[in-house]
């Protein structure tokens, strides 16, 4: 897959209009995370409703399109389901949003940020711990 | 290829052919290797003083009687002699340690530890690599002490006025690269020292982007401590070199214990061994101690005056080609005198790893990120930058190839 | 040559022609090389991956974008996964380091210098080599606490009641060899272990001398701690392994700063990556731990059963040879099944030194000194040892030459 | 040269009948060093006379052949001179006594162990620094 593929249309649109940008007046959630590795960022907040469903959630951050876009993709996705549904979310449900594109291990953890923020935030208001897979090729 | 450099200096092909890995492509491409500020290539004589060294005569060094150890420590402090000459110093002042950054944490260890005390001042700068900051403040943090920044002119140079204003605090550390690895930025590192050195302050310098790229020479420079790596100057990984004054080292405690930099051991005490040995604990880097003198006798062959003039000349071209290239963000200072041999740039709104990303599918390697230099990406006010940085095989077809990525960046990228 | 080995294990003829060291000649004779406790011999598989690193696809690791940056990074963590196993642990528990010394050294600064408080017990023992002794020495007077030692016993062993003795101190910190370098002694890392825990106590076993000669698994020792190095198994110098527990490692502040080990560097402070990565600052030694993963899998494919097999009959074999000899003596346990393939002794009034020049006119290369181990010459009373020590491509043959090199020098010493 | 030529009847003799071995009661200069690479360890004590002469001079250490008999019969040689004599003296002079063998470069470090303690004690005494050459090639 060329890079031309990776950067398709629809990745470069949320990259330059990333959907549910922004940060909430009021939230349950708050995670924050970079990758040390080439210093992108992404904070994300998300408002809990009643029955435990992500009733709002947002995102700010800072770094490469598939970073943000990946981001801006998952709050998208994750909004309005229930809490419990973002320990079912694994690595290939992001390559799917992003159209699965053929990613070096350096970029994985770029796209894989958000998820890695979103997980972190929720394990951790279910009292739970988020420990990252130890997959070093992605 | 059409534009391979002809310097007056040296034959850019000859030059490529002592590089294996030049034969490599990416992609299918050819591999445009321009991420030598991260690290360098290896020539097929560094390749082969490791080769040699394991095949024929590997040994552990200094306490050994027979042959192989003999040959072995003979090899190992040759090469300590040839790396202190090419930097113009003594080599009983070179210590060899892994690299720039364990340099730094050693003289925060041995020295600082013992020297800085509570209510100390500390100097580093905002264009310093973390490996010349984050050591400052965890011996700030656990002396008491406060770490204070030089800052920069909106050019990209040192803000001498800064500098002078911190020196009026009497600082007993002044911490500064001798070129910058992401300005390109060459600091008047004998200038430095001496106003650093009247304040009463002790001077660290980093010379991990210097030492590979133009003559550098100790005896005139004068800093108290001076680290370079290994592998930034065609040698092998795992291997660099503290540079430090023969009393300061001397008055140092020890840095790690056992092996090598001990005299004698008793229950409750030890004693230390000469320096430098008394910093190379355990067994050493043999292997690529004797590597770093074959990269140093190649560079010598080639003479660092020649290397500098081609990367000036590399650096003149690329800039001519760049600034072409609409959107496009050069940092650091406009005269090519001024700086080393590298270019870091921003290229519209595409960030510098989509960039990279695209660009070695071309063949081409560029770093992307912050380069360890955070506090400098706060000044400039980005997260991240593309850099190209030379070294002695790289060519103007080189820099066309960089160019042409480029622009295919920006179609993809609707720039 | 006509007693080359064979077990049932391996091939050692075939072994030995995988070792280009050993086609070379020393004084015109035959190369027997007898000093692997120092260092062993590299194999053809651990030099070729070096030439391969540097030849195809050398590039600073884990911040690349770019192919090479992938594949250098894929395979240094590749070795550090390999590494890991090799040993019974998890890679996210592998920090690459120099060696052993430094690794005791991390400990001691990283975890160290942040538990260790004003009146702490520190345990040693008297048969640790100086790396698994100085650092707990700087320690104790950093922090002001009490550094004592589990004394021997006269066959060479670990004085158990002294071992119980001092745990009923509360000791913070147990520090043992695995196995001992000049006595061959394997002491019981698990037992050790699981009664210095019991204690409180958090263990630091130094596996210099256990790792490249037997199997082992950390899984069932249970240390907190544990070190080697990479050259004295078949690997390349300046690398090697601290293993350490993941809370541990996770709750010990950094060890050097810069590079790698970085999250985020703000002016006042920093924040750090997660481990190993924590414990890695600055360019790490890419291309020698790719190496000890090739040496890893050498190892791996002849089976540490059959190392360990192999060794056991050098040692029964040299011990019925060298049993012979008048005025000879010979330390450590008697039982083969105790000890490690390592031979220490003293001969007549001949000086260790004056036996290994003698002995490397044979072309037979041993140790001769103290093998960084004073406290534990103290406890023998002998200013020195000679000791030769076996891997996997040693035979009879050797053993036969050293018999031979000794008799020489009882004739010119008039023994 | 091969070892037998190295350990003649004159060195082993020394080794194990060493010249001068022994403490002193009364004494100006006391000098003691190890070679860190060995722990080969020599000790000299120096009486010295109105002259500024070397009038008694005793030795004690432990080690190899080569270390303890060149100490021994350093200290027969300095034994009448001047102190300004031990400036002068020189690694050469050490491997005449010893009777010119071809050492490696860590043996010479035996050989010279005695010549480092008596030169330090001597300058020390005058007080200068003795500074030991650059010289690993020995
Ligand atoms: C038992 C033991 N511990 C520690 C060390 C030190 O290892 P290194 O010199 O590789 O740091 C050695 C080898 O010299 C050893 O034999
Ligand atoms: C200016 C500068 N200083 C220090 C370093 C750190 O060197 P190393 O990673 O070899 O320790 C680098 C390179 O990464 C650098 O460019």
């Amino acid at each position: 897959m060329s890079s031309a593929d990776i950067y398709r249309e629809l990745i470069l649109d949320y990259y330059r209009n990333p959907r549910n940008f922004g940060k909430l007046e009021k939230f349950d959630i708050d995670s924050h995370d970079t990758n040390p590795l080439c210093g992108d960022e992404i904070e994300m907040q998300i408002r809990v409703d009643g029955q435990n469903r992500i009733e709002e959630i947002k995102f700010t951050g800072k770094g490469c399109a598939i970073s943000q876009a990946s981001a801006s993709m998952l709050t998208e996705l994750a909004k309005g389901k229930p809490l419990e549904w973002v320990r079912q979310v694994v690595k290939e449900d992001v390559f799917k949003l992003l159209g699965n594109p053929d990613l070096g291990p350096s970029r994985v953890k770029c796209a894989l940020l958000g998820m890695k923020v979103l997980k972190t935030g929720v394990y951790g208001y279910l009292g739970a711990h988020y420990d990252e897979p130890d997959d070093r090729s992605g | 290829m059409t534009g391979l450099l002809q310097t007056e200096a040296f034959d850019v092909e000859k030059v490529r052919a002592d590089f294996p890995i030049l034969k490599r492509k990416v992609h299918g491409k050819r591999l445009v290797y321009l991420d030598n500020a991260a690290t360098t290539q290896k020539p097929q004589a560094v390749i082969d003083a490791l080769v040699d060294y394991y095949s024929r005569y590997n040994s552990n060094v200094h306490r050994s009687v027979h042959t192989l150890g003999e040959e072995a420590t003979a090899a190992y402090e040759a090469s300590r002699e040839r790396v202190a000459k090419f930097v113009g110093g003594e080599p009983r002042e070179a210590v060899f340690v892994r690299g720039t950054t364990e340099a730094t944490n050693l003289v925060r260890y041995a020295w600082g530890e013992k020297h800085i005390a509570k209510g100390d001042l500390l100097v580093s700068t905002r264009m310093e690599h973390h490996s010349n900051i984050v050591p400052w403040q965890l011996l700030a943090r656990s002396r008491g002490a406060t770490l204070k920044f030089v800052e920069l002119t909106p050019d990209g140079h040192l803000d001498m006025g800064s500098l002078e204003e911190l020196l009026r605090e009497s600082p007993r550390l002044v911490a500064f690269t001798h070129c910058s690895n992401v300005l390109g930025t060459i600091n008047d590192a004998t200038a430095i020292c001496a106003k650093a050195h009247a304040a009463g302050a002790v001077t660290v310098v980093d010379g991990a982007q210097s030492v590979p790229h133009f003559p550098v020479d100790l005896a005139s420079i004068g800093a108290d401590f001076y680290a370079f790596s290994g592998h930034k100057m065609l040698g092998p990984t795992g291997i660099g070199v503290l540079m430090g004054k023969k009393q300061l080292l001397q008055d140092m405690d020890p840095f790690e214990g056992g092996g090598e930099m001990i005299r004698e051991v008793f229950d409750d005490h030890s004693t230390w061994n000469d320096v430098p040995y008394k910093f190379e604990a355990g067994t050493v880097n043999i292997a690529d101690a004797i590597g770093l003198g074959a990269a140093v006798d190649y560079l010598t062959a080639l003479g660092m005056d020649n290397v500098r003039k081609h990367e000036v000349r590399l650096l003149d071209y690329a800039r001519d080609v760049l600034s072409g290239v609409k959107g496009l963000q050069v940092y650091g200072p406009e005269d090519s005198q001024q700086r080393s041999g590298l270019v870091a740039f921003n290229y519209a709104d595409v960030h510098p790893h989509d960039l990279a990303t695209i660009l070695d599918e071309e063949g081409v390697a560029i770093r992307s990120g912050h380069h360890c230099a955070q506090l400098l990406m706060r000044c400039l006010d980005v997260p991240a930058t593309s850099r190209a940085s030379f070294h002695v095989y790289n060519s103007y077809d080189d820099i066309d190839a960089l160019k042409q990525g480029i622009m295919k960046a920006g179609a993809i990228f609707k720039v």
